[in-house]
């Protein structure tokens, strides 16, 4: 009850705000709309919590013989992201009232974000594939308003429509999934199909065979099914191949990235996965835990070239989840979400410092009338001492994310990358070289974040007239500061299995064994000479780059490893070419054919007229046709003489005749 | 002279006995004596005299075939001549009605009533065809049948050649003539060949058996010329040549008159040909009706329909269109047995009302706005509303779409031949059925022309508009409704139908 | 007496000589002539059979009306020839042929 | 009188009373049809609410509800044959929706036809007639009446198009009407020879009766039609023939890929209300005519074809996808769009599973309101500037936002958001092609996941259009004239577009509003066809 | 072969080629004098079948009805005669189109040759039913065809009657100038 009024305030915020934005703009009902959410999601996660799942669902239609329920699944999983998110959107509420005060489209922000919350938070607590899906999309859909919420920008508007239509690629993935699921088992229930005592569980796979409560499939579907489901994932957490919208979508306004596209809607593919856990079989584990490596290493690389602000945040963002992905593929659920929540920490508050930067450089931009992208770190610097508390709170969540002891951080990467060693181990083949490339991402991970700390805040001061962001955007700021830091997950700053999150999902106990100790020891170490590594670069002078922007390497990741151009030349330009082709096709040969059968019986019609004409009075003057004087009576040959009409009737009686009697 | 009539009282009375059998077809002769000397005397006086009196000839007529009821014959009349029954009735009722509707539409033709030598000779000759026409419902001897296609052609002449107030209709008249002359030369040549085969010329067993006692290439070659005649009345395939031009050219009025009522009498001419063969013998082996007229029927549906598409001529059009219908109702004769009967019948009541509609309506646009071209047409829908939304009607009807009469037709149609499928399961009834299909939608090609032009396309305004005879467009309304009252309720034909 | 068989072939060579003048006579009245021919034909095998028909004599009846007939058909026809004379100036049937598709 | 009976003849009558109302009261007219749809969706609510969900009718003529059956035509037609029609308007659960669907739809319809100003009374008369007509189609239980009504359904919708139309009317007018006529001829053949085959089985008499022509035991032992005589026609199964041809007839209005050429000429040149009436309804009679018809009356034909009409469905929505990306014409773009959502409904329907199927009916019943709507705001624009290419608008959100909140409810919900009635609608059509692998053999998964391409598709050139007309700088190729002309949304326009919109959310959130109605009938169906 | 028959063939060979000739020649005014000719030779093969009032009634009605009317014809007409006599190069070439049409009257001919010869027909089937039987030499045709006239082939004396009426107005019709006209 409380978890599903947690789900809909914000929907019914949104309307209001929708309905009643003339006067006070919105951010009133908007944020108090949140507070409402958060209180209640904070009840249902303290009721819940290490409780008894609680499962209340209602039917909702029925077609044939099945009946199709809604309902809700709260137990761990649900009631952590529920409050997660809740919370998270809380601070960025509070966070927009004041960082989107000027724009004329308020109230149709707040009403965005309020769908996108009700979405989201509906989405983690679904108990049904179906309802997962249906939130699923409408995630999308709320992101893709807000990414497009500038909808003026040519760019924003692009962005968008990439986002939404990649995500939809990713949906086919689920939705085929889905539909695997219901012709195997009838029904789309998690609860059903994958507590531990579930259909999916309790289904044998013999001899190739996945027999399922209700019908057989090949074997074969079983890996398909767990593909596609991941297949799903991918777009949303923008997995490789499905990365590319992530980037992109940083069009849409900081607060926004920070909430969706950094804390909350792109951990939804790891949630996902998270959720169908059971359905997996080993090799699409070893599927998942390729990829969402390789992208996190991709991620990272790709993270140390760019010059957008909001852009390295977003590669990073791609990088970690890979961290998430992996960590499942591993079979470590548990360490993924760990990861999970204190990601969406310390990434939201990554891009709400950055926000607050761009912020107040565009404003300061805006009123000299300059056109420098306020966005871009090679014009900035030395923010330290205009903006401290900006400065101080996004070092700490930097050091989150390159995972140093002391914060959350360090404790989900090294619960994920001890992990990661432990199945290592156990792998012989290629894939044992997994856990290293990991163990380099996080790395790269601490270069690139320290590059970005040192190039905005470090250095020569730029611009005179800057200050602090205002207090409502400070203090989420602050408050997620504090959330980046150990306590809030574990009361030992060193032992990631001491944190409750852990403790809440051990689906499967590791065996960490010795990787325990070394590797966070040599996790910080390699942390903390990356970052020098990167002071040498770029904190203590300017000039000092290992990247010369004209290297092959160098290109090759700032343009995110040409992924966009390889699309846009193998997906996109062929699809609109065909389109195209289909189309000039459709219009000469399918309507060409069915005119020309259509006009079949004109030309019929010419036929006999032409019979008429020419076969009657040629077969009339036939002969004299023939001979070459006949040129001066073609035109007596015409119809209208009623002698050849005659003869031509009695020549057709006559062959008639013949042809029945004589032939 | 006492030995070959032993009783010449009996005679007598088995001649005049006849007589009242006759009454409809004595009082258009009477109305014709009358006609002519009104004509004589009086038409200087009162100019729709002779209209008056043979629309009351034809009225009384009509009466009295309906007065007469049940009351039919057992035998043949007039030692063998002619039989009157209810099919001849029926067929004589369509005929008057037909005549009657020509009646209306030489009232309205301004050409008609400005002719100079006046119009009393045709209501007159209109007499003496529909008079023929009756007698070609009724002939059960090829003397009798002779005499009365020719009645009807030589009528039809001069109808067509009436007014000759252009080249065109005196074109249109001497290919009628000559291509008529011909035909009806051949047509008796081929009645001779029977008259020589069998010695008789009653259409009965005795002559079925004679046709039998020859080498069956005789027979046929007797039937074929005798077949050729009666096409020619049909305009069927190949026989067909002349209508085009000579609907074409001939006074409206006339050509509606010519495309339905000697045409439907030629049906009647058809069904008795062909009752003669298969009721006198069944299998007989001399020559095979049903596959001769199932391929002219898909001949004719075919070219007529085909060669329709390229007409602009409204009248052009619609001729070589009754030329289709003529190879649909040939269909229903091939499926007798099936219900074709009523099938042919009910098409043939439909198609007369339809078609004279049809002409009424061209006939009304072409006084009324001088067009007589489908494109002339243009934007005339909108001067004309009224008139052009009963000619879609009408045209829908001819096309056979629902809700109207034309559909039943059609659906009656195609049901007999499904029946003759379903018994026989030959080819060519199944041929005939796709054929049959196909033609409608061709058929569609052209008669969309008139509504498409006249409500689709704005054609220029300065059209003239003279006359108004608004009656015309009311009888063809009238005729409308009944044509939408019987595709909803056939019921209101097919209950007085026989067979 | 000749054979029947000997009337059936004169009257069918008058009757293909009456079509070859219906089909190739470039005078309307030549065509009627060529009508008339094909009648006559006719008449011929009326009048043949007859013989055995005593009875009832219906070729000799049916060949007097074959030619009444055709002398009123000749008459009205000649009617309508005139008037196209009027027209045209011309009674070649092939040159009549304003009315063509 | 019944209800049904009302419902089919209350627009004649305004037809006819729009007829006989005198010119100078020709700006009366559209309040005589508007009230007479209104009539209609209060009269369908009240058949919507009265409705026994759990009666399944289809082949039962018990269960059928609100059945009306009068003795029509009792023809001797000779020979051993009684022609047997009857006046038999019923409806079960696969027709039910199709009313209050057609109700509504017509009711926008005539709300959009504000825009005609000329030759006003043939144009509601028409409309009426057109209205009468398709409530006909819906409602007619007797093979007779139903082709009666689908063949009354040509000529109003032919002089719609042709008379106020586009540029290139005629054209479009001609191919819609051949088109369907060819359909349609054939499609009385099949029917006169489907009636000599049946037998009423207490008369004796042959019959139309759908529901007799349903059961095999009704047909006459050795005739053409009957199940097992096994009798071919130009060399293939009597009763594939039969099947095809129906098939296709239906397959035209639906319209598969190829035959779909007629629809994006006829919905370009038409005019907006009758692109309502095209793409709302006209379409839905395909595809209830294929459910009714040909898969009832030939359940085994249907499923030895099935998978040749998974595959059109399959390549219709693709196909129809593709050539929609490429369109420069707005209203072109829906109408390929159209062609896309209908292949959802051939693949749902040949999947013969209840998920399937429900999702065909729901897919029929969501594109009608959301081409309606989609149709509605594309005339909403061209009204007002008499164009539609894509090309000559940009940052249109600016000027109309209300129009732009529209226009991107109906392309969300029409490229399958959840929350919208289409969604609910693709998912179980796709869902019931994948399980038939599994449960009946039908199709094969590929075409579901295949079809789940479209999907993709759809979201790409609606988002496309929605950026390159919407969104970015204000930029119109009409300059400021277009500007001041384009203005947003008026009352009347919304007054038509809430209730399309309220509907596809409605089913989207609660598609068990439709699914209780139709799902016993559903069942009886898939029994029938798959027994 | 006895004297009537040999005047049989003669009358009938006369009959065949004059109508060749009347078919074939290019001249005008011979053409109509050999149809005169064939006329009365075809009169005379009616006589020799017995049939001396058909034989009568063919001389009257076309000798002094109809051939006198065609003259007429070709007087009003007159241009056209002298037209058609100085045409030679039309007539060449009418010749050669002239052959299509020769090949179906030959075609027509054939037929109807092979599907009338080596027929048994001395006494064709049906008649074999009358009992009067043959006609004689000897016999009154002229009172017999007047009592089948008024018996059998009454109803279509009288119809002929008033198609005559009708076909003498209708021609008159035609023929007359209007009373109106100018």
């Amino acid at each position: 009850m409380l978890a599903c009024g947690a789900a809909v305030i914000p929907l019914l915020g949104a309307i209001a705000t929708y309905t009643f934005s003339k006067r006070n703009r919105g951010s009133g009902i908007a944020i108090a709309g949140s507070v409402l959410t958060f209180v209640l999601s904070a009840l249902v996660f303290y009721t819940t919590w290490d409780h008894t799942a609680i499962h209340r669902q209602i039917s909702w239609f029925t077609i044939g013989d099945l009946t199709f329920t809604a309902g809700v699944l709260l137990n761990n999983l649900s009631v952590l992201m529920l409050f997660l998110i809740s919370g998270i959107s809380l601070l960025v509420h509070i966070y927009s009232a004041a960082y989107m005060k000027l724009d004329p489209r308020l109230p149709v922000y707040w009403t965005c974000l309020g769908l996108f919350c009700f979405s989201m938070m509906a989405l983690v607590v679904a108990d049904s594939l179906l309802l997962i899906y249906l939130f699923w999309e409408l995630v999308g859909f709320s992101s893709y308003l807000l990414i497009g919420f500038w909808n003026t920008r040519q760019a924003a508007v692009l962005a968008n429509k990439k986002a939404f239509i990649i995500n939809r690629i990713g949906d086919i993935g689920f939705l085929a999934g889905i539909m695997v699921l219901f012709s195997q088992y009838h029904t789309l229930d998690l609860v059903t199909l994958f507590s531990d005592h579930g259909l999916v569980a309790s289904s044998p796979r013999i001899g190739g065979v996945w027999v399922g409560a209700t019908g057989q499939l090949s074997q074969a579907w079983l890996t398909i099914a767990g593909a596609v489901f991941f297949f799903g994932a991918m777009a949303k957490s923008a997995q490789f191949p499905l990365h590319t919208w992530l980037p992109d979508a940083m069009e849409g306004p900081t607060p926004v990235s920070s909430l969706i596209h950094a804390a909350t809607m792109v951990a939804a593919g790891v949630f996902l996965l998270v959720r169908v856990f059971p359905l997996f079989d080993q090799t699409v584990l070893l599927l998942i835990a390729s990829i969402g490596t390789f992208t996190a290493f991709m991620a990272a690389t790709i993270a140390l070239a760019q010059h957008d602000i909001k852009k390295i945040l977003a590669w990073s963002t791609i990088s970690q989840l890979g961290y998430m992905i992996a960590a499942i593929g591993m079979g470590s659920p548990e360490s993924a979400m760990f990861h999970l929540a204190t990601h969406a920490f310390f990434k939201c508050l990554l891009f709400l410092s950055a926000g607050a930067v761009i912020h107040e450089l565009q404003h300061h931009y805006a009123k000299s009338g300059d056109t420098t992208d306020p966005q871009d770190i090679r014009n900035m610097g030395g923010l330290r001492k205009k903006m401290p508390v900006t400065f101080i709170v996004m070092t700490i969540a930097a050091l989150a994310l390159a995972g140093f002891p002391g914060t959350s951080g360090f404790l989900s990467k090294d619960a994920v990358l001890v992990s990661a060693f432990g199945w290592g181990a156990a792998e012989q083949n290629v894939f044992s070289v997994i856990p290293y490339l990991l163990f380099v991402t996080s790395l790269l991970t601490a270069f690139y974040v320290a590059r970005l700390i040192f190039k905005v805040f470090f250095g020569p001061a730029g611009q005179e007239e800057l200050h602090e962001a205002p207090a409502p955007m400070r203090w989420p700021m602050i408050v997620l500061a504090l959330c980046c830091l150990f306590p809030l997950f574990s009361v030992n700053p060193v032992s990631f299995e001491s944190a409750w999150i852990m403790a809440g999902f051990y689906l499967n106990a590791v065996e960490a064994g010795a990787y325990h100790t070394y590797v966070p020891v040599l996790v910080s170490l390699g942390g903390t000479a990356a970052v020098f590594f990167a002071w040498f670069c770029y904190g203590r002078n300017r000039s000092g780059n290992i990247f010369t922007d004209k290297g092959m390497l160098y290109r090759f990741a700032l343009n995110g490893w040409y992924f966009d151009k390889l699309y846009l030349a193998v997906f996109v330009k062929p699809v609109v070419l065909l389109s195209r082709i289909l189309f000039g096709f459709d219009k000469k040969v399918v309507d060409g054919l069915v005119n020309a059968v259509g006009s079949l019986g004109l030309s019929l019609s010419a036929v006999s007229r032409w019979t008429d004409r020419y076969l009657v009075d040629a077969a009339v003057n036939g002969l004299g046709s023939i001979s070459k004087t006949i040129g001066n009576f073609t035109r007596n040959f015409q119809n209208g003489r009623v002698q050849y009409y005659l003869l031509a009737t009695v020549a057709g009686v006559l062959l008639f005749f013949m042809f029945t009697y004589f032939l | 002279m006492d030995q070959q009539f032993p009783d010449i009282t009996g005679t007598f009375s088995a001649v005049t006995g006849g007589i009242r059998y006759l009454m409809p077809e004595i009082a258009l002769v009477a109305a014709f004596l009358l006609g002519v000397i009104i004509d004589l005397f009086f038409s200087r006086r009162f100019r729709h005299a002779v209209l008056i009196c043979a629309a009351a000839g034809l009225g009384a007529a009509a009466w009295l075939t309906l007065a007469a009821g049940d009351d039919l014959p057992a035998d043949p009349l007039f030692y063998g001549m002619i039989f009157s029954s209810v099919f001849s009735n029926v067929f004589k009722l369509v005929f008057y009605g037909v005549a009657l509707l020509f009646l209306v539409l030489c009232f309205f033709n301004r050409q008609l009533q400005q002719h100079a030598k006046g119009t009393g000779d045709l209501y007159n000759i209109l007499l003496v065809v529909v008079l023929g026409m009756s007698f070609m419902s009724m002939s059960i001897n090829l003397l009798m049948v002779y005499l009365s296609v020719e009645m009807v052609s030589v009528g039809s002449y001069l109808m067509v050649g009436y007014i000759s107030g252009n080249s065109r209709q005196a074109e249109a008249s001497i290919k009628y003539a000559l291509f008529g002359g011909a035909c009806s030369a051949i047509m008796l040549y081929g009645i001779s060949l029977i008259y020589a085969f069998t010695g008789t010329l009653d259409l009965g067993e005795i002559m079925v058996r004679g046709l039998e006692n020859v080498p069956s290439l005789s027979s046929a070659t007797a039937i074929t010329l005798v077949l050729a005649g009666i096409g020619f009345k049909l305009s069927f395939v190949p026989v067909h040549f002349w209508s085009p031009d000579v609907y074409e050219g001939a006074p409206t009025p006339v050509t509606a008159f010519l495309s339905t009522g000697p045409k439907i009498a030629g049906f009647a001419l058809l069904l008795i040909f062909l009752m003669t063969f298969f009721v006198a013998a069944e299998g007989h082996r001399f020559f095979d009706f049903k596959n001769t007229i199932s391929v002219i029927a898909i001949m004719t549906m075919v070219v007529g329909n085909f060669s329709a598409v390229w007409q602009d001529n409204i009248k052009r059009m619609l001729a070589y269109s009754s030329i289709g219908h003529t190879g649909f109702i040939l269909m229903g004769f091939v499926s007798l047995d099936h219900g074709g009967f009523r099938a042919m019948f009910f098409y043939v009541i439909v198609y007369a009302l339809m078609n004279m509609a049809a002409f009424m309506l061209a006939d009304y646009v072409e006084q009324r706005a001088n067009a007589v071209t489908a494109t002339g047409y243009a934007g005339l829908g909108k001067r004309f509303p009224l008139a052009f939304t009963i000619f879609v009607v009408v045209l829908i009807s001819l096309t056979g779409i629902p809700p109207t009469g034309g559909f039943i037709g059609k659906l009656l149609i195609f049901s007999s031949v499904w029946g003759q499928y379903r018994a026989t399961h030959a080819l060519l009834p199944l041929a005939m059925l796709i054929t049959g299909a196909v033609t409608t939608v061709i058929s569609l090609f052209y008669y969309l022309k008139i509504p498409l032009n006249a409500w689709l396309r704005s054609g220029d305004t300065a059209v003239t508009i003279t006359t108004k005879n608004g009656l015309l467009v009311y009888t063809a309304f009238a005729i409308m409704l009944i044509l939408l009252a019987v595709g909803i309720f056939p019921q209101l034909i097919t209950a007085y139908l026989p067979g | 007496m000749i054979p029947l068989e000997h009337y059936l072939l004169i009257s069918a060579a008058l009757f293909c000589i009456g079509l070859y003048a219906v089909f190739t006579r470039r005078n309307a009245i030549q065509v009627l002539i060529g009508i008339e021919f094909m009648i006559n034909a006719a008449v011929i095998n009326f009048v043949a059979f007859s013989k055995y028909d005593k009875a009832k004599l219906g070729g000799q009846v049916f060949a007097l009306f074959a030619i009444v007939l055709a002398a009123a058909g000749v008459a009205v026809a000649l009617a309508i020839i005139l008037n196209v004379y009027k027209y045209y100036k011309t009674i070649d049937p092939g040159k009549i042929d304003e009315l063509r598709d | 009188m019944n209800l049904l009976s009302v419902l089919v003849f209350s627009p004649l009558v305004a037809g006819l009373i729009v007829l006989v109302l005198p010119a100078s009261l020709q700006s009366r007219y559209k309040y005589v049809a508007l009230a007479a749809t209104i009539l209609q969706v209060l009269l369908s609510v009240l058949v919507w609410v009265r409705f026994n969900p759990s009666l399944g009718g289809v082949n039962n003529e018990h269960t059928l509800q609100f059945a009306e059956k009068l003795s029509w035509i009792q023809l001797n037609v000779g020979g051993d044959s009684r022609l047997q029609i009857d006046y038999f308007l019923a409806i079960d659960g696969l027709s039910m929706p199709f009313l209050l669907l057609t109700s509504l739809v017509m009711f926008v319809a005539v709300l959009s036809s504000w825009e005609i100003t000329t030759n006003l009374k043939g144009y509601f008369a028409l409309f009426m007639l057109l209205d009468t007509a398709v409530m006909g189609v819906f409602t007619a239980m007797d093979f007779f009446l139903f082709y009666l009504f689908y063949e009354l359904m040509l000529l109003p919708i032919y002089f719609l198009i042709g008379m106020w139309g586009g540029v290139k009317r005629e054209y479009a007018a001609i191919k819609f009407f051949l088109y369907t006529l060819f359909g349609s001829v054939f499609m009385l053949l099949i029917m006169v020879g489907l009636y000599f085959s049946v037998q009423d089985p207490l008369t004796g008499d042959h019959t139309f009766n759908m529901v007799h022509m349903m059961n095999p035991a009704n047909y006459v032992d050795g005739s053409l039609f009957a199940k097992f005589s096994g009798q071919l026609l130009l060399g293939i199964p009597a009763r594939s023939l039969a099947f095809i041809v129906l098939f296709v007839a239906f397959a035209i209005k639906v319209p598969i890929v190829p035959l779909h050429t007629w629809l994006p000429d006829a919905h370009v040149e038409a005019p907006t209300p009758v692109s309502i009436v095209l793409a709302g309804i006209l379409l839905k009679v395909g595809g209830y005519g294929v459910i009714r018809i040909c898969y009832s009356i030939f359940p085994e034909a249907a499923l030895g074809y099935a998978w040749w009409i998974g595959l059109i469905g399959v390549v219709s929505i693709i196909y129809g996808a593709l050539n929609a990306l490429a369109q420069r014409d707005l209203k072109r773009l829906v109408a390929y769009s159209s062609v896309s959502h209908m292949g959802f409904v051939l693949l749902g329907i040949a999947s013969v599973t209840a998920e399937g199927i429900s999702g065909a009916m729901m897919q029929m019943i969501s594109h009608g309101f959301l081409s309606v709507m989609l149709f509605f705001l594309v005339g909403v624009i061209y009204t007002r500037v008499h164009d539609r290419e894509i090309a000559n608008f940009r940052g249109l959100s600016q000027l109309m936002p209300q129009y732009t909140f529209f226009i991107m409810v109906a392309f969300f919900a029409s490229l399958g958001l959840p929350g919208f009635s289409a969604f609910i609608a693709e998912a179980f059509s796709l869902t019931g092609a994948f399980k038939s692998a599994g449960v009946n053999g039908l199709i094969p998964r590929w075409m579901a996941l295949g079809g789940s391409v479209g999907i993709l598709l759809s979201a790409a050139y609606l988002l496309w259009t929605l950026q390159r007309m919407f969104f970015g700088q204000l930029r119109l190729s009409g300059g400021e004239p277009w500007r001041l002309l384009l203005t947003d949304v008026t009352i009347r326009e919304k007054i038509a577009l809430v209730p399309l919109a309220a509907m596809a959310l409605l089913l989207g959130i609660l598609p068990g509003v439709v699914f209780t109605q139709i799902n016993t009938s559903v069942l009886d169906l898939v029994k029938l066809v798959n027994p | 072969m006895n004297p009537g028959e040999l005047i049989c063939y003669i009358l009938a060979g006369v009959v065949v080629i004059s109508a060749l000739v009347v078919v074939l020649t290019a001249n005008l005014v011979r053409s109509v004098f050999l149809f005169f000719v064939t006329l009365f030779a075809l009169a005379g093969l009616y006589v020799f079948s017995l049939a001396d009032f058909v034989a009568v009634t063919q001389v009257i009605v076309y000798v002094g009805g109809v051939l006198v009317l065609m003259l007429f014809a070709f007087m009003l007409s007159n241009k056209e005669l002298l037209n058609s006599l100085r045409q030679p190069a039309a007539a060449k070439l009418s010749m050669l189109t002239n052959i299509p049409a020769g090949i179906v009257a030959a075609g027509v001919f054939t037929v109807l040759a092979i599907s009338t010869k080596g027929l048994q027909l001395a006494a064709p089937s049906g008649m074999s039913l009358f009992p009067a039987g043959m006609l004689n030499a000897g016999d009154n045709t002229i009172h017999l065809l007047g009592v089948r006239l008024m018996t059998n082939y009454l109803l279509p004396f009288e119809l002929a009657s008033v198609f005559l009426l009708m076909a003498l107005i209708g021609a008159a019709h035609l023929a007359r100038k209007g009373k109106e006209s100018t």
